[in-house]
């Protein structure tokens, strides 16, 4: 059996994000760039035969995904919760300052974000980080949500880093 | 009202929703102005927000507090610059007013311009869907502390007052009392700390508490020596 | 766009099953007998381009299932240890508590908590104290789940409760 199609079955079969460690420990003798080179070959396939979804690397390892252009049929078989501006907004401070306390977020906001953080929390976009005072961190799933596999993809905003350094 | 002032509250009320807040509504008025934040003519933004503050409760819609805060402070700084001091607000002092609201809305500009950026971005379960799966309970690894946290306040919702009453104090003087009860029935006498688990202040504070208490109602005997030496607790 | 793409994509991303009339209902003017030629000719191009899936026909509707000749692979995949959301209160009462006794918790969640207190004890979150009565107690691998170093880390509740208390 061909290791390339062992690591689709992986990853197809997983739920949620699967870490490559993960695979290692059930494909022998292979290296992540072995997974790498797998996944991207399967990639390959996907496209080639016209498939609608894609393996993405994920801050927490390979998922599957379906391609941006099936969107507007999927969204109305899941009914997807949207963020409103005003969370976005939060997810955006502390994605750019984080760890980082409530107050920050309402002073450069300049209005009170209760609400918006509440939602982040529980679309587990954003963590409460352990210690006082309390402190918000984004979360793995937020990375996920975004296509992102680190903080440091995110573009730079220049001048915000200078007006506010971490806390 | 003038009729400038009726047309541009039409038009606040029209974009109303879309504000976020104060800082918000400052940029919206900049760019309406065509001015930069570098280069920022204070005294008509001022006015074009007061305007529109007031415009905001003749048609009694409710304003955040935020809202007010932002126009006692934009008064306050209109008045600073007003007034003949013979201090020059050019921007290259540190305690400048405006110098300190123009860092403001630079920061906010950030956030906003990175929260569209955010946005723009192919989100998951708007743009790409992973794979359904089926389950709904946590996994282990996924925990946060945030669910943990969520947990109790859901719990809080469902039992009420109780919860957090007890929850408050993570040591209970009634479980510390019950505690010193279960050590003196194998022995007559203990020494205070034998009731604390942990080397929590908190706790110690607790079981003195508990002590005293056992003590009122006749249960315990406190003896103490001498001042900071040991304290024990007889059994009454 | 092609039917039986949006068709894939629909069954791809559903968590389960989907059922025939989830389907017609996004996509219109097409038959049941529509999906089920769509659903053939894509278990074709995954068995031409060597794919370990295929969309199977179930009570509830179409369900993508890995080949069983992967189910080795599979089963020795960590099976990741679930809590459920009982589980998850009893161990936060336990944390904020502790050491406590069942009768503590079952007091506070006004419910029986024996099979919650079982599991965690089973994915040693939590660990019984020696002494009467029996009093549960937290473990060194709760802390690292959830990346403490000391229980005192515990975020404050109070200030929790301010931003989540507010409704």
């Amino acid at each position: 059996m061909d290791t390339r199609e062992i690591i689709e079955a992986l990853i197809f079969s997983a739920a949620g994000a699967l870490a490559s460690r993960e695979i290692l420990k059930v494909v022998p003798d292979i290296s992540e760039g072995d997974i790498a080179d797998a996944v991207s070959e399967l990639n390959g396939i996907y496209k080639d035969s016209g498939r609608t979804f894609r393996i993405e690397r994920a801050s927490a390892g390979y998922m599957y995904v379906t391609l941006e252009r099936y969107a507007p049929f999927l969204r109305s078989l899941h009914n997807p919760s949207r963020l409103s501006p005003a969370a976005l907004e939060v997810l955006a401070v502390i994605a750019y300052r984080c760890p980082c306390t409530k107050q920050t977020v309402d002073t450069i906001r300049g209005v009170d974000s209760s609400s918006s953080l509440k939602s982040l929390l529980k679309h587990q976009l954003i963590d409460v980080k352990p210690g006082k005072p309390m402190r918000y961190v984004t979360t793995e799933r937020f990375l996920e949500v975004f296509g992102l596999t680190s903080l440091s993809d995110l573009p730079d905003l220049g001048q915000f880093e200078e007006l506010f350094g971490s806390e | 009202m003038n009729p400038e002032g009726t047309n541009m509250m039409h038009e606040f009320v029209l974009h109303l929703p879309s504000f976020e807040g104060p800082l918000d509504v400052l940029l919206y008025l900049i760019e309406k102005n065509r001015f930069t934040l570098e280069d920022l003519e204070v005294c008509p933004i001022v006015d074009q927000y007061l305007a529109y503050i007031e415009s905001m409760r003749t048609l009694d819609i409710a304003l955040a507090s935020e809202f007010l805060d932002m126009a006692s402070y934009l008064i306050w700084l209109k008045s600073c610059l007003l007034l003949p001091t013979g201090e020059v607000l050019d921007g290259s002092d540190a305690n400048n007013p405006v110098q300190e609201l123009k860092e403001m809305l630079i920061a906010y500009r950030a956030i906003k311009q990175a929260s569209s950026d955010l946005s723009s971005r192919p989100m998951l379960f708007r743009d790409r869907f992973p794979r359904g799966t089926a389950h709904t309970e946590q996994s282990l690894a996924a925990l946060s502390m945030g669910n943990l946290l969520q947990a109790l306040h859901e719990l809080k919702g469902r039992t009420r007052k109780y919860v957090m009453d007890v929850l408050a104090s993570r040591f209970s003087i009634h479980e510390i009392m019950a505690r010193i009860q279960g050590l003196l029935s194998t022995n007559n006498k203990i020494r205070l700390e034998d009731a604390v688990t942990s080397r929590e202040r908190m706790e110690l504070i607790g079981a003195f508490m508990a002590a005293l208490e056992m003590s009122r109602v006749a249960l315990v005997r406190i003896l103490q020596r001498r001042v900071f030496s040991v304290i024990y607790l007889v059994k009454r």
